[in-house]
């Protein structure tokens, strides 16, 4: 069989084993598993197939459904069309769908109706990958659609505790405002130019824009910006991510919003081609860098576990939409490996925090603490995690927020534009704040004071620490080999990106492309004056090894380490003299300078954030509003 | 000026610290410093003031009985001290003195424990008061610290208690009319009466150190003082009863 | 690569200028810092030599692990910070000589000065103890405070070096002030100048805003449960903290004066860094109190910040 | 030589920690007195620490209350060997004017062993230094033992 019929089979595997396990594994435990883990695995191999000939070797896979080929130059079938864009985005998402579908098996054992659980996971996952696969814009908002409303109902899925049905209405609505944004856009597409596929949109759209092209442009940019949860539409995103088992969390952001992203970025850089205007540059930059700032603000303020982590999601996604907005392939490739990165640390986090509620039953930082002693491999998988996510070399959020700084800086001194300065400064603070988040983290849940509630915790199986282990190493090796990841995977994605004839060439015959004068967008130079991370974590090894052998070996000074029973005073933690009491310093206690000095920031925010479903859909409506002006006023 | 402390500083930079350099130079105590307690045991008439006016208690003493007298020891505890210096007021033979030695540093508490003793040989009498020239001023009961001596102005009596009195002697350089002394009782001895006796001689029978002579011819009765011992068996068996104990002379 | 080259670049970690240099370094300014804080308050003060007695001391006491301690983290997170030191001061030139030519990056040092407080909140928090806990919160609000200022001077020297092309590198920096003078005779760059001089004692944590290790309200924060060797590795972090920062300083604004001569240039930049140490460390530190935390981010985020985007605002329109 | 060398360091470099067990604040003020310009024990090496963690002296001040009694055992118990412990003033060696009191458990003796005492009431600052260089000698002699 040629791989060329790889995409479809991967896709429709997913939905298969959704079928199949309405039919077959509503008493068995063992066949749903079977399924889930077979379809998913299944999909992996056949996209892990893919890297040779689309990453590697430069290919781009076409192909048309039912043989339904262009007819006088006009597509009428649905097609499908694996670039090397789209291959990065649906490597991330079989490797999300796997790592989930492992975790899940003794992560859900203990709720009711599993079965609706595969079921919904498994649609969802096929819905993504059909989404990041397709080269048909009709197509992809059908997959918007089936992800929104399984996505909807794996919010709902533990609906016994509090709020997540709430969740899963405010994800309905808002997600169906941004459905219909889509769809409305598509429709205005199809009115003008008579066809959906997206190659040839953007050969026919290539340089000339009606209003009627700019409005399709405005809705759908809106309507995906909803799908990625960039600010202000992020409202259901933290309510969602924190309700839904950890697992549906890790895939929310781990492909779910990376979807909204590559539609984005698939909707900008081919079917509009927008990218060079720097009207657009600018508004995604804005919104980039309003999100990733609002996120982490407010993630600072959350003292539960899970919710912290989802205004993570959607700061970082601030940092993706930031880098992919600067238009050059130095950002887009920050771009896009940090989206890769997120996909990685955020999952990983998502993962700590269910072992965390699996083993605690709770996710309410105040109420943790100390869980390092009872849980290592959980505190070590968070703090690789916690690390990446904050940008510390040598891990991988290092390696792309680095090249996000540089793209964001880079644009500011090519053009001049202070904007783009200012940017750059959010950004490095982000990563700070969000360091100082983690922080909070680590010490509010793992380290500290054990309560005395928490005495029986055990560590999770292994089962669910393997994909722990997985996502942890990843972090590790694709941040030291950074220049592998850049090599294999963001070169091929962003030239493909940037590439759009060829794109064109492939799924509607070569030469169209020429003949619509389509040519592709000159985006500046890129600086590869990269640190080398291989060095640099020898030469901190070789460091590490001095350090340890001069200070630990110096048997001249009684080199043992002593512990003892905290029964015994001398192994007791200092309490000024007193009986150590159990005092943890938990989530809500820390930071109270910066809490104090930031008063009215955070109080605006809690207004803004009401919980109020109609709120939300007027930030919605009032955003869609502004981008409709902006793209009229600005992209004439 | 925001930061009014910044000539200072620099100032100070280029000039010489107050620093004192004190270990390697010893530095003299003020005028008028309470430190180490230096005790003169030679002075001391064990009047024990000091150990009762001393509120932390830190002045203790040891008597012992040894030839020649008793041995008398002042031990001071430094490390319970509170330099207040009220033993020093009140000692009247100035034996206390607060030094200005302030290094009242040691690794062993008994450094830190000054201590002398003397020998005070056992004073020979009792304290008595010639009552005809005393005026009753009371400043010798005011200055026992035993409280052994009680005077009674409007009856015009003064007693002591000799189980009280330690026989400081302290009452006796106070007294303004000198009518104190301790005075060594009269020798005893056997008291002929005379009167009634019928020179039987059975005293001097009776007597183991013969030393009682009775010479019925001459009605003479004699004893020899130097041999007598007191015993007063004389004095149980004369019929008469003419014979006593009492103090001679 | 050969064995010459290996035990050149061994060198180059382990004695010049990386690993003894930076320790000798170090210990040499957190003493001179002692020194002239004690004669500014009109002390004596301890012997140059100090710092050094003091790490000695602490490899001979006790490491004791508490109860509450995660012991692997505890244990590492000392180990961890001194690392990533080491690894700045390679990253650090003297002047024209670097370690590795031509690297350096002004981000990657930036992240690089974020593990070590990384190590020390993580380390106090693995501690267990409840004042750590305070300590790592302080600590980390003071990095969010100085990490702005910080920020805005490193891009605006880059954007001064780079003019429209992008300058991260501190070697590039450096050769640029070689040709063009000093940065710090460059009128447009001496409100950055400044406020990276107020950024270096909060970095490395001395008297007005040391907040983090109040000893005498929250008996040393992160600190409180560490003793023996652990702790003379975090005092050693402070002391090579203090040279790296001050170094960072001399080739950020002082890059231009070399001689060629590599020892002659250590020299040099070695009387930089004291200088930079008296004025923004030990000067500071004698004529100030501690702030409160709530004032220092106030501080850092108002006066500091607005010095250091002055000097951007006035690089950034051309001058 | 690295032996010898933090033997060594152990008396140049001794950190304080000072407990109060109920003093009057005597003894107290004239410890702080000890750091200040005129007597500046800080040429010697001697620093006040805020934990006892990281103390090498600690110096017990006060008549040992019944309430501190159980917290300085705890603190002393937590200072890491070798370590030096100095009683300031009489309170701790004896109870002072408080001796007897039912809330003073003085001497500290029972409960810890006292290496230096440094007697007075209040010492003198110059007594406190020469207690304290006694005690940081001490504390080079228990290092130099301990690793024998």
């Amino acid at each position: 069989m040629s791989y060329v019929h790889f995409p479809v089979i991967a896709v429709m595997t997913l939905f298969m084993g959704a079928f199949l396990t309405v039919v077959l594994g509503k008493h068995s435990r063992a066949v749903r598993s079977f399924l889930a883990i077979a379809a998913s695995g299944i999909a992996f191999v056949l996209i892990a197939m893919l890297v040779k000939p689309v990453l590697i070797d430069g290919e781009i896979i076409s192909y048309w459904m039912g043989n339904w080929n262009p007819v006088n130059g006009y597509a009428i079938g649905i097609g499908y069309e694996v670039d090397q864009l789209g291959m990065f985005f649906a490597l991330l998402v079989v490797s999300t769908i796997l790592l989930s579908a492992v975790y899940s098996l003794r992560y859900i054992e203990r709720d009711s109706s599993q079965e609706f659980y595969y079921v919904l996971f498994l649609m969802l996952s096929g819905s993504v990958l059909g989404l990041v696969l397709t080269g048909d814009v009709f197509n992809m908002f059908i997959m918007i659609e089936i992800m929104t409303f399984t996505a909807v109902g794996l919010t709902a899925f533990r609906n016994t505790g509090f709020g997540s049905v709430e969740a899963a209405f405010k994800y309905l609505v808002i997600g169906s405002i941004g459905s219909s944004f889509t769809l409305f856009g598509i429709a205005i597409l199809y009115g003008q130019c008579h066809t959906l596929n997206m190659a040839q949109l953007s050969a026919m759209l290539s340089g000339n824009h009606s209003p009627a092209t700019l409005m399709a442009f405005a809705l759908m940019f809106t309507g995906l910006a909803v799908k990625s949860y960039i600010v202000p539409f992020h409202t259901p995103a933290a309510d969602a991510y924190t309700t839904a088992p950890s697992s549906i969390s890790m895939v929310f952001s781990g492909m779910v919003n990376k979807a909204g992203v590559y539609g984005i970025i698939r909707l900008v850089y081919i079917i509009f081609r927008t990218m060079d205007i720097p009207a657009v540059q600018t508004l995604m930059v804005i919104f980039g860098a309003v999100t990733m700032f609002i996120g982490v603000t407010m993630a600072l303020a959350q003292h539960d576990f899970k919710r912290l982590l989802a205004f993570h999601s959607i700061s970082q996604i601030g940092y993706v939409i930031t880098a992919v907005g600067l238009c050059t392939s130095l950002g887009l490739t920050g771009g896009l490996f940090h989206a890769m990165n997120h996909t990685l640390f955020k999952g990983l986090l998502f993962l700590c925090a269910g072992a965390v509620l699996r083993a605690t039953g709770t996710t309410n930082l105040d109420q943790l603490g100390g869980l390092s002693k009872k849980m290592p491999a959980t505190t070590v998988c968070f703090l690789i995690g916690a690390f990446s996510i904050s940008g510390l070399p040598p891990f991988n959020g290092f390696a792309s927020k680095w090249l996000v700084y540089q793209a964001a800086y880079d644009k500011a001194v090519t053009t001049g534009n202070f904007l783009y300065v200012f940017v750059t400064i959010v950004a490095l603070i982000v990563s700070v704040m969000t360091l100082a988040s983690f922080i909070k983290v680590t010490q509010a849940a793992f380290f500290g004071q054990l309560p005395e509630r928490l005495k029986d915790v055990e560590e999770v199986p292994f089962l669910m620490q393997l994909p722990m282990w997985i996502m942890s190493a990843l972090c590790v090796l694709s941040g030291v080999f950074y220049n592998f990841v850049d090599k294999y995977l963001l070169v091929p994605a962003v030239s493909a990106a940037l590439g759009v004839s060829r794109y064109i060439d492939s799924m509607m015959g070569s030469g169209y492309a020429a003949e619509k004068c389509v040519t592709d967008i000159q985006a500046s130079g890129v600086h590869f004056s990269y640190w080398n991370p291989m060095v640099w974590l020898a030469l901190f090894v070789i460091v590490l090894c001095a350090a340890c052998l001069c200070i630990l070996t110096s048997k001249g000074s009684r080199g043992e380490i002593l512990e003892g029973d905290g029964e015994d005073g001398k192994y007791a933690t200092f309490f000024s003299g007193e009986k150590a009491l159990p005092s943890h310093v938990g989530g809500s206690d820390l930071f109270w300078g910066f809490k104090t000095d930031w008063k009215g920031y955070f109080n605006i925010m809690e207004g803004l954030h009401s919980g109020v479903v109609n709120d939300y859909a007027l930030y919605v409506v009032a955003a869609a509003a502004i981008v409709v002006v902006f793209t009229f006023m600005f992209m004439r | 000026m925001m930061f009014p402390f910044i000539r200072e500083a620099l100032s100070n930079l280029f000039s010489k610290p107050s620093t004192e350099a004190f270990p390697a130079a010893p530095v003299q105590a003020k005028p008028r410093y309470r430190g180490r307690i230096s005790y003169d045991p030679e002075k001391c008439i064990n009047c024990g003031m000091c150990k009762k006016v001393c509120s932390p208690g830190a002045i203790t003493t040891e008597i012992e009985e040894v030839e020649g007298g008793q041995k008398i020891t002042y031990h001071f505890d430094l490390t319970s001290c509170t330099f207040c210096g009220t033993c020093e007021d009140f000692c009247d033979e100035k034996a206390i003195k607060l030094t200005d030695d302030y290094l009242m540093v040691a690794e062993d508490k008994k450094d830190l424990i000054v201590s002398g003793s003397k020998i005070k040989p056992v004073v020979k009498g009792k304290l008595a008061c010639n009552t005809d020239s005393c005026i009753f001023c009371g400043l010798c009961a005011k200055n026992c610290p035993e409280g052994a001596i009680t005077v009674d102005r409007a009856t015009k009596s003064w007693t002591v208690d000799h189980e009280k009195c330690i026989q400081c002697g302290k009452c006796i350089s106070k007294c303004p009319k000198k009518v104190l002394a301790f005075e060594e009782p009269a020798p005893q001895g056997v008291i002929f009466g005379g009167e009634g006796c019928v020179y039987c001689g059975i005293c001097a029978k009776k007597c183991p150190e013969e030393a009682i002579t009775v010479d019925r011819a001459t009605k003479s009765w004699s004893i020899d003082r130097d041999k007598c011992i007191q015993c007063g068996k004389c004095v149980s068996s004369c019929p008469k009863k003419v014979l006593s104990m009492g103090p001679i002379e | 690569m050969d064995i010459t080259g290996a035990l050149y670049i061994l060198f180059k970690i382990l004695i010049f200028p990386g690993l003894l240099f930076a320790v000798v370094i170090g210990l040499f300014l957190a003493g001179l810092d002692r020194k002239l804080l004690a004669r500014m308050q009109k002390r004596v003060g301890p012997p140059l030599r100090q710092p050094l007695f003091d790490f000695l001391k602490l490899l001979g006491k006790e490491t004791i692990v508490p109860h509450a301690a995660n012991k692997t983290v505890y244990l590492a997170a000392p180990v961890v910070g001194f690392t990533a030191l080491i690894v700045l001061a390679l990253f650090i030139p003297v002047f024209g000589y670097s370690t590795f030519s031509g690297n350096g990056d002004l981000i990657v040092i930036l992240y690089l000065l974020t593990i070590p407080a990384v190590a020390l909140i993580v380390g106090g928090s693995s501690s267990g103890s409840p004042y750590a806990g305070i300590g790592i919160s302080r600590e980390m609000v003071t990095m969010m405070s100085y990490e702005l200022p910080l920020v805005v001077v490193l891009l605006t020297v880059a954007r001064k070096v780079g003019g429209s092309a992008l300058c991260f590198s501190l070697g590039d920096i450096v050769s640029w002030q070689a040709e063009n003078g000093c940065l710090a005779f460059h009128p447009a760059m001496i409100p950055a100048l400044l406020a990276m001089l107020l950024v270096i004692p909060a970095e490395v944590g001395t008297q007005p805003f040391d907040v983090a290790e109040a000893e005498t309200e929250i008996c040393e924060g992160p600190l409180i449960e560490y003793s023996g060797a652990p702790l003379a590795v975090f005092k050693l972090n402070t002391a090579v903290k203090m040279f790296i920062m001050t170094a960072l300083f001399a080739n950020l604004f002082f890059g231009g004066i070399e001689t060629g001569y590599v020892a002659l240039d250590a020299v040099i930049m070695v009387a930089i860094c004291a200088l930079v140490t008296f004025f923004s460390m030990t000067l500071i530190h004698a004529v100030t109190a501690r702030l409160k935390i709530e004032h220092l981010f106030k501080f850092y985020w108002t006066v500091v910040a607005g010095l250091a985007a002055l000097s951007l605002i006035l690089v950034w329109v051309g001058l | 030589m690295l032996k010898n060398a933090i033997a060594k360091s152990m008396s140049r470099s001794p950190w304080i920690y000072h407990v109060n067990t109920g003093s009057c604040n005597g003894c107290d003020i004239e410890l702080v007195a000890v750091l200040t310009p005129r007597y500046d024990a800080e040429r010697f090496g001697f620093k006040l620490s805020g934990t006892p963690r990281h103390a090498d002296i600690v110096v017990i001040s006060g008549p040992v209350t019944t309430q501190s009694k159980d917290r300085l055992v705890r603190t002393l118990a937590q200072v890491p060997e070798p370590k030096v412990v100095v009683t300031l003033g009489s309170c701790p060696q004896s109870g002072n004017v408080f001796k007897g009191s039912y809330s003073v458990e003085a001497p500290v003796e029972k409960f810890v062993h006292v290496d230096v005492a440094i007697a007075g009431c209040t010492p003198k600052p110059e007594a406190v230094i020469a207690g304290l260089y006694k005690a940081a000698e001490i504390l080079q002699k228990k290092r130099e033992a301990m690793t024998k």
